[in-house]
């Protein structure tokens, strides 16, 4: 049931919004806080209102501009969307607050900076998850690149410059790869819009000036640009370089590229791609998901051995983010009911998860100006609720029962069982497995090694989020068939997929 | 109250003469020019501002006839076709008539202030009156159906550019001016030429009688020759890559405010005058024009990818532009070589929208030009926070002209890449994207360089925004390059007809 | 030789008592369900869904309850001997450690399903790392490296089993029918088998996997030690009876014939690992083969397939908690008043710790299986069951595992009472019982309780009794 | 190296042009396209249709008056690109603007000492050289010849007698106040004509044919040659002019 | 093929001479150092064209089209020569405005010889 509703443009509306008031008001420090806080409650507010309703079946559709015929700005809520949304507003909340803290200190001019910029990501990818289609879609992924290049250069040392660069470069050439996707799908499909099983599916269909039939490979080659386009900021393992340099960026902005806004914004893409773009039946038909299934295979198992290897902590977690995203893949491209659940479940686990240990590492930078993880030595005594959160999201990360990375584990195992295909679920324990032998030694430094150096009380700005993600953590492990919280929207929402399929 | 609008419209609209008035009215008033200069000097760029907006003002009844009614002619003399001079507005003619009346008054009060720094005082008439010989010219060159005609209203064009480009007396850009005179003047001859030997095979200058005639002749050498010789000689007017060489320097070298008609608008040009040759030889069977079309796509392909590999390479911002055009020319003609529906579409949209967007450009480099003095990146960093509004319109123009969506410079693109495929040729779909990619890549060295460098020169520090006169302006293209990208189904509708009858009359 | 300690006085952190009592309080509750036990009712709760159709649920079956009122009581008993064992290092965190495994393995226990099994099974055993690595010694951490990696292998291995599980049958709660049937497919069956076996088995010591526990219990303290091998090592033995029985059920298990491949590794298993004991000096370390082989006995038992032997096993599992319990804290005892770890060192010790030295005999005897002492009792059951079901050569491997147990517990108690003291070393310094009532009364208590579970094995209430019961449902 | 690589281009291209030159029509046959179209009309109507006897005048003006309103255009473009070339870009005060660099030489046009013989023959064969322009112009439509042609003939004259008689004279053959006007001579008189001819005839550049109004349409065309002559004349001048300005 | 080509060319001979004319002033464009020289072979190409273009208007044993008494048909086509008549005021203009500029650039750079003034740049 589809109805006209202006809601999720007025989401996208509070985080503009909130950008040009810090832009033009922002360097009044009140001011800044209030806009950044308000506006990050208001679009809470709004996305989870659109909840319910989402939940009972209705869609909600609005449909800002057309430009030129049949390719337009369009906004759209379905569950997947709205699932993406929430995660990410949940966490500006709590990034806001731990940013107001973490920054403090900086100049008027960064600050302002860095909320408005901010504030624009966070609406680039209300856009992404809302877009009606692909064009819509790709405009806001761009314009999430172009918004998170000030951020990551934030310190603008020559180091953060030459991040950007990077950053940009990879990026934007994912960006290029999407868009040459675009406009093959244009072509082979004649639209962009998604809520249909598989813009692809119908085979041809006549363009606004005609178009012609499709053959295998010419889908191999849309599935494929479209999957490396968005595979760049997904990280996936050969186009994850900018990742790690990109952790020059403070810790607000690593919270927002890792966990908030811009992994993820690939890995939806990738989701679109496969649940709406090409659609599930014909890619049950064509086998593309294979090569996808081990791309990810190689991120996952490759991510975590580079992690390994790594003696600083954000670049540890950084790698550790190479390989969790690609869960996502990995079980969206398997390709049945209940992998689709964790595909969309395990955005939320991860960025949980992950922000938190951000968060962390974040606040013992602040505190006490450590990165590397031989420095680490005590630091468990000294931030006795910081560490525990980290350990509750690393243990997730590991996969122990009662946290969300159990549940990830879980259902990606089955999946991977009910796609026939049990390698994958070795690769899952393995995964965990490697997890726990990168991050059990720095939980272990922080609690059992003696306690070096002094460090600062972060202070419940930054403490205050730490603790409320870390019991996200715990929260989205166990209340998996409580209605209307996380994981009950996914499997509602992988349902809904697959329901299309089954009329 | 819309039905008697309707009305009055049609009405004003069916009077005959607007086709020469749009012509006469710029012409007219640059002829006046010099001698307005002698009277009142202060009157003269609101004087050149006012023909401006009233031949902006005569393309709306122009664009609702042809709207409602198709092509249309006005003969001047009344000599029936094809003894006398056609005049002919169709869609192609619309759109370089439309740009050049959307940006003529922008450009034209921009310069009010910019000239008088930017041009010496003794040469200030002359300035506005080339600016509306150039603008006129355009126009005329734009609604003529006949060759020679054609050359002529040329000829008026390239003269009033290469003196603009050395009207700032800048030693470079004299130099620039005197290369760009050797080239267009190679390429005026090549099309004489051209229209020489089709005058001696068909005894006709008449574009749609010299058409209708040619199929019927058996001398495919030169046909070639003929049909050679204008693309040659269109494609230097163009900078078509590899015929490129002259336009950077000039381009970069002459004044703000001229740098943003030479590339907005004079290059399109030679881009109608490959629309006219097209049309001329497309029932042609016995030329080949596959096979022009074929290395026209290539060498259209090579200027995007040239053209901004080479602008990569600049520091200097208005070279940077400069080499973005040749890109930009390079995507119209692969559009229009690949003559697939949608290709050609791309290109007609992008050939309006590219003027709009790279006169935005050049006129706000322009005023950063005025205010600081400074033209490298290097030079200009920080400059984003002394003059955020200008370079906030510049940032705009150059998301525009990177193409992305929705912005103006995104509908070109996307259906040129689109046509791409359409012709079964998706390598020209990746080129599009790939020259989107590059240009990215030097666009955000100027965003970074404006706003996320710390200020170094002295005459950054200190600058402010330009007076409103010069502001505003920009400030207007700058927010037309989003809306135009927004309202672009306006122009596809229209556009889509036109395209449609030309390839019918190929095949 | 460690030099002996100058016994210092431990001060009370002050909530010993409380948490004693609430022990003595779940102590009680455990108890309070043998009665329905033996009725055979198995109540269930559903706790919560972890995913769809995984639900973490409990279900108080006699099996889960014979393992709780087992291994409650040594809850107990270890608390009341850590309050004179424990210095004041790290001890907060070590009793809430202490206290939230306890919920832990009576989750364990009552697991209703495979997932609840795994989830407890997994927490307990990532929990008990914090206990392993205590003392924070060099040798401790590296002892709890080694134990996590296990652990974490073992654990990856059963949650790729449950999973399996899941994906054939759904969450199904244990019951007496058998979850899987030979219609799965052997390949399945197989990688179901192969997975569950060899991560319950790291935990239960089996013996390729092993390898953890010789250096887990020396270096954890000792009433860490006696929980470890009491009930931790014990609650891998309980995960294989939960898998051979209610998952596979004895049926498939037969047809399929994976048992004639854990029934040799488990007999070598109780052999070496009992001649490895005996070539221990580290008392503890000798202690920990020990365990080995006991768990031996225990694995081979439940791969053999019988009804008697089943109840033997279980049987053991209680009786082993008790004896293994006792020589623990035994050894903690020798350690904290006489400074000595190695067996070497104990010469002529029992004339100035007689209590501990008798407690440990008894134990020792028990072990070895002299009636009538609990060890007896279960080793009798096996050795009948062995007989039973018909492979009377692994009667050999029950008997050669005792005398084995003989040749390296006796000797401890030989040095002990009969060698004579090196005078120089020790005779000056205070090695006396006297202060460490906390250690000796848990110790005694469990030693005594060696011999109740011997002399009144029979009992109603008692495990045999229980065991009896919990198995009946499988044949 | 470079030489011998373009001289062979340019014989290819050579060939290319002879290969294409070979397949026009044959020159001098009569029954080629250029005879038998268009030309064919004014040829056999042109003066019928346009009251001039020199064909190419009826061209000129009346079938093809847009070229020549363009090519005025042109005209009028080159003035004013050559004063905005060559005025004094040094007399500008934007200190953002590099200086040229003071001419090597002095002055763009050297002074010639003139010889009073040079100087009488000047002087006396000006008003006959003027004679000369304006019939030039005035005969055009009839016979050869033509406004352009005597424009170029007044202009030469121009030169000559500034060269001669110096600046101040020029000054006073040619008013400074009068030149903006009379550059605008040429193509304004288009203008009005075309105007006219609009009001006459409903279309721009219009010629009345009915014969009552042959008279008008003399006066029209006699108009416009005048101002091409003037045009012409004055472009020569002027430009002679600015190239001594500076 | 060449000879072939020839002897289609031979009644068409006049053109060819336009062809050599055009190729000598292409020549000088490309080749010669000096602007002024450059420009005159501009010039020389232009007027090979107009040349050209008055050719083909040529009629065999024509007169001028300018009637009067005595003159007979056939005549020559007036229309190339109107034609011309506007080249070569294009070609005047182009030619004066070049010529300004050299004249600018020999003033600001003190040469016109193209290699020095690339050297200058």
């Amino acid at each position: 049931m589809e109805i006209v509703d202006p809601r999720p443009l007025l989401a996208l509306g509070i985080s503009l919004a909130c950008a040009l008031l810090v832009f033009a008001t922002g360097r009044h420090y009140g001011r800044r806080v209030l806009w950044s806080m308000g506006a990050a409650l208001l679009k809470f507010g709004v996305v989870i209102s659109l909840l319910p309703g989402a939940m009972a079946g209705e869609v909600y559709l609005f449909r800002l501009v057309e430009f030129p015929p049949g390719v337009g700005i369009g906004f759209r809520v379905d569950l997947m969307g709205l699932f993406f949304a929430l995660v990410s507003s949940t966490l500006w909340i709590f990034t806001t607050i731990y940013a107001i803290g973490y920054m403090r200190g900086e100049a008027d001019r960064a600050q302002v900076r860095f909320f408005g910029f901010f504030a624009l990501c966070v609406a680039a990818t209300v856009g992404i998850a809302f877009a009606e289609n692909l064009l819509t879609l790709f405009i806001f992924y761009e314009l999430l690149t172009v918004c998170t290049y000030p951020l990551v250069i934030h310190k603008e040392t020559p180091a953060a410059l030459k991040a950007g660069r990077k950053y940009l470069i990879y990026t934007l050439g994912g960006g290029g790869l999407v868009l040459l996707g675009l406009v093959l799908v244009q072509h082979a499909a004649g639209t962009l819009s998604f809520g249909q099983t598989g813009l692809l599916a119908a085979g041809a269909h006549d363009g606004p000036l005609g178009g012609g039939p499709l053959g295998g490979g010419q889908l191999g080659l849309i599935f494929a640009v479209l999957v490396l386009g968005f595979g760049v900021k997904a990280a996936v393992m050969p186009l994850h370089g900018w990742l790690p340099s990109a952790m020059v960026a403070p810790t607000p902005v690593s919270a927002l590229l890792h966990a908030v806004a811009v992994v993820k914004a690939g890995a939806f893409g990738i989701l679109r791609v496969i649940y709406d773009i090409f659609g599930l039946e014909l890619l049950a038909q064509l086998n593309f998901t294979q090569a996808l299934a081990w791309l990810a295979v190689v991120s996952i198992i490759g991510g975590s051995l580079l992690a390994w290897r790594q003696v600083n902590l954000k670049r540890r977690l950084a790698y550790s983010t190479v390989s969790q995203v690609s869960y996502i893949l990995l079980a969206a491209s398997l390709l049945n009911p209940t992998a689709t659940v964790v595909a969309i479940m395990h955005l939320a686990n991860q960025g949980f998860a992950k922000i938190t240990m951000f968060f962390v590492a974040g606040a013992i930078e602040q505190g006490s100006g450590r990165t590397e993880i031989n420095q680490l030595d005590g630091i468990g005594r000294q931030m006795p609720w910081s560490l525990a959160a980290f350990t509750v999201a690393a243990l997730s990360f590991i996969g122990v029962p009662l946290l969300a990375g159990f549940l990830t584990k879980w259902l990606v195992i089955l999946g991977a069982l009910e796609g026939e295909a049990w390698w994958f679920a070795a690769v899952m324990v393995i995964s965990g497995l490697l997890n726990a032998v990168y991050w059990l030694p720095v939980v272990y430094r922080a609690y059992f090694r003696p306690v070096t150096g002094v460090v600062a009380d972060p202070g419940w700005l930054l403490r205050g989020p730490i603790i409320a993600c870390a019991a996200f953590v715990v929260l989205l492990g166990t209340t998996a068939h409580f209605h209307l919280l996380p994981f009950s929207v996914a499997s509602e929402a992988a349902r809904v997929i697959w329901a299309e399929v089954a009329n | 109250m819309a039905a008697a609008l309707t009305v009055s419209w049609s009405a004003l609209a069916a009077w005959p003469h607007w086709l020469i008035v749009l012509i006469l009215l710029p012409l007219g008033g640059a002829v006046l020019t010099p001698a307005l200069y002698a009277l009142q000097r202060r009157l003269v760029p609101w004087w050149a501002l006012l023909v401006a907006g009233l031949t902006a003002l005569t393309v709306l009844p122009l664009l609702w006839r042809l709207a409602h009614e198709g092509p249309f002619s006005y003969l001047p003399g009344g000599w029936a076709r094809p003894y006398g001079v056609e005049l002919r507005f169709d869609e192609f003619a619309a759109l370089l008539a439309a740009a050049v009346a959307l940006l003529a008054p922008p450009v034209l009060l921009f310069s009010r202030r910019y000239a008088a720094r930017a041009v010496p005082a003794g040469r200030l008439p002359f300035y506005y009156t080339l600016l509306l010989l150039n603008l006129g010219g355009l126009l005329g060159l734009a609604i003529t159906a006949d060759l020679f005609n054609l050359f002529v209203f040329l000829e008026v064009v390239s003269l009033s550019a290469y003196a603009l480009v050395a009207v700032g007396g800048r030693p470079v850009a004299e130099l620039a001016a005197f290369k760009y005179l050797l080239m267009g003047a190679i390429s005026s001859l090549l099309i004489l030429l051209a229209v020489g030997i089709l005058f001696a095979l068909t005894g006709s200058l008449n574009m749609a009688d010299v058409a209708q005639r040619l199929p019927a002749l058996a001398t495919p050498a030169a046909l070639t020759l003929a049909a050679a010789a204008l693309l040659v000689g269109f494609m230097l007017k163009a900078a078509l890559f590899p015929l490129h060489n002259w336009l950077p320097e000039a381009h970069a070298s002459a004044p703000g405010a001229v740098s943003a008609v030479l590339s907005g608008l004079v290059v399109k040009a030679g881009i109608i005058g490959l629309v006219r040759t097209y049309q001329l030889f497309a029932g042609v069977e016995l030329l080949d024009t596959a096979n022009l079309g074929a290395i026209l796509v290539w060498l259209g392909a090579a200027s995007v990818v040239m053209g901004s590999f080479f602008a990569v390479f600049q520091h200097d911002l208005k070279l940077m532009l400069a080499y973005s055009t040749i890109t930009n020319i390079g995507y119209i003609v692969m559009g229009w070589a690949l003559a697939s529906p949608q290709a050609m579409l791309g290109a007609s949209l992008h050939l309006f929208n590219h003027a709009l967007i790279k006169t935005t450009l050049f006129l706000a480099a322009g005023a950063l030009i005025y205010r600081t003095g400074l033209r490298t990146l290097e030079e200009l960093r920080g400059i984003g926070r002394t003059m955020p509004l200008n370079c906030a319109a510049l940032a705009l123009g150059a998301l525009a002209i990177v193409g992305v969506p929705p912005t103006a410079g995104f509908v070109g693109k996307w259906f040129i890449a689109l046509g791409a495929l359409q012709a079964g040729r998706p390598f020209f779909a990746l080129v599009v994207v790939f020259g989107a990619l590059l240009a990215a890549v030097y666009y955000v060295r100027i965003i970074n360089a404006f706003y996320f460098r710390e200020p170094e020169q002295k005459a950054v520090v200190t600058a402010r925004e330009v007076p409103w006169s010069m502001l505003a302006p920009v400030l207007l293209l700058a927010l037309l390059c989003l809306g135009i990208g927004l309202l672009a189904r306006l122009p596809v509708e229209f556009l889509e007809p036109a395209v449609a009858r030309l390839l019918d009359g190929r095949s | 030789m460690t030099q002996p300690q100058n016994i210092p006085k431990i001060p009370a952190a002050g909530y010993e008592l409380p948490l004693m009592l609430l022990t003595g309080l779940i102590i009680a509750g455990c108890w309070a369900l043998i009665p329905g036990a033996l009725a055979g009712r198995a109540p269930e709760f559903s706790l919560l869904q972890l995913a769809p159709g995984a639900w973490l649920l409990l279900r108080i079956d006699p099996l889960g309850v014979l393992f709780t009122a087992t291994i409650t009581p040594l809850w107990l008993l270890a608390l009341i001997y850590s309050r004179g064992y424990i210095g004041t290092a790290h001890r907060d965190r070590y009793y809430l450690v202490l206290m939230l495994s306890l919920p832990l393995a009576l989750g364990v226990a009552w697991a209703g399903n495979l997932l609840t099994l795994l989830v407890f099974y997994e927490l307990l055993s990532v929990l008990s790392y914090l206990l392993v690595v205590h003392e924070e010694t060099p040798t401790a951490k590296a002892a709890a490296a080694k134990y996590i990696v296990y652990v974490l292998v073992g654990g990856s291995c059963i949650l790729l089993g449950v999973v399996l599980v899941f994906y054939l049958v759904g969450g199904q709660t244990f019951a007496a029918e058998p979850m899987l049937h030979a219609g799965l497919g052997w390949g399945y069956l197989t990688a179901i088998f192969v997975t569950l076996l060899a991560g319950f088995g790291v935990k239960a010591a089996l013996v390729p996997l092993h390898g953890w526990v010789p250096d887990a219990h020396p270096a954890a303290p000792a009433p860490f030690s006696a929980l470890l091998s009491g009930v931790l090592v014990a609650t891998g033995a309980f995960g294989i009876i939960r898998v051979t029985h209610q998952v596979f059920g004895v049926e498939l298990l037969r047809e399929l014939g994976f048992m004639h491949w854990v029934s040799p590794l488990a007999a070598i298993g109780v052999l070496a690992a009992a001649v490895a004991a005996a070539r221990q000096d580290d008392l503890k370390r000798r202690l920990a083969y020990s365990t080995i082989s006991q768990l031996g006995y225990i694995t081979l038992a439940i791969s053999l397939l019988g009804q008697e032997l089943l109840v033997g096993a279980l049987l053991h599992i209680s009786n082993h908690a008790m004896m293994k319990a006792t020589l623990f804290f035994c050894a903690g005892l020798l350690l904290r008043r006489a400074g000595v770890r190695r067996v070497s060192e104990m010469a002529g010790l029992a004339r100035r710790l007689p209590w501990t030295m008798a407690a440990f005999t008894l134990a020792a005897l028990g072990m070895i299986g002299v009636p009538p002492l609990a060890g007896f009792i279960s080793k009798w059951v096996l050795g009948m069951g062995t007989l039973a079901t018909g492979q009377p050569l692994y009667l050999l491997v029950f008997m050669g595992g005792s005398l084995l147990a003989a040749a390296y517990l006796l000797p401890v108690v030989y040095i002990a009472y009969f060698r004579e003291p090196v005078e120089e070393e020790w005779k000056n310094k205070a090695i006396t019982e006297r202060g460490a009532g906390w250690m000796l009364i848990p110790t005694l208590l469990a030693a005594a309780a060696t011999v109740i579970l011997g002399v009144a094995a029979t009992a109603p209430g008692l495990p045999l009794s229980l065991a009896r019961v919990a198995v009946s449902p499988f044949w | 190296m470079k030489k011998p690589l373009v001289i062979a281009l340019l014989i290819l291209l050579a060939l290319a042009l002879l290969a294409a030159m070979a397949e026009l029509p044959a020159v001098g046959q009569a029954d080629a396209p250029v005879h038998t179209h268009v030309s064919a009309r004014y040829i056999e109507q042109g003066e019928a249709e346009t009251g001039a006897h020199n064909l190419v005048t009826a061209v000129l003006l009346n079938y093809r008056g847009m070229d020549t309103f363009g090519e005025v255009l042109v005209l009028f473009t080159a003035l004013c690109a050559g004063f905005a070339v060559l005025l004094a870009a040094a007399r500008n005060g934007n200190k953002h603007y590099r200086q040229p660099p003071a001419p090597q030489e002095s002055g763009a046009v050297p002074v010639i000492a003139v010889s009073p013989v040079v100087s009488f023959v000047v002087r006396l064969l000006a008003p006959f050289i003027a004679l000369f322009a304006a019939y030039v112009i005035l005969k055009g439509h009839l016979s050869p010849g033509g406004g352009f042609q005597g424009g170029m003939i007044l202009g030469a004259l121009f030169i000559a007698l500034t060269l001669v008689l110096g600046k101040q004279y020029s000054a006073r053959l040619l008013p400074v106040a009068w030149r903006p006007w009379l550059y605008a001579l040429a193509p304004a008189a288009f203008l009005v004509v075309g105007m006219i001819g609009l009001q006459l005839t409903g279309y721009f550049l219009g010629y009345p044919q009915e014969p009552a109004w042959h008279g008008v349409r003399e006066a029209m065309m006699v108009t416009l040659e005048i101002a091409i002559g003037v045009g012409g004349a004055v472009l020569v001048a002027s430009l002679f002019l600015a190239l001594e300005s500076d | 093929m060449l000879p072939e080509m020839l002897l289609e060319l031979r009644p068409n001979l006049d053109y060819a001479a336009v062809v050599v004319l055009f190729c000598i002033g292409l020549y000088a464009v490309i080749v010669k150092n000096n602007l002024i020289k450059k420009l005159l072979g501009l010039n020389i190409m232009e007027t090979a064209v107009f040349a050209f273009i008055v050719t083909s208007g040529m009629v065999e044993g024509g007169a001028p089209p300018v009637l009067g008494p005595g003159v007979m048909p056939p005549l020559a086509s007036p229309l190339p020569h109107a034609l011309i008549l506007t080249g070569i005021v294009v070609a005047l203009a182009t030619t004066a405005l070049a010529l300004a500029l050299i004249i600018r650039i020999y003033l600001q750079h003190g040469t016109i010889e193209a290699d020095q003034l690339r050297e200058l740049d």
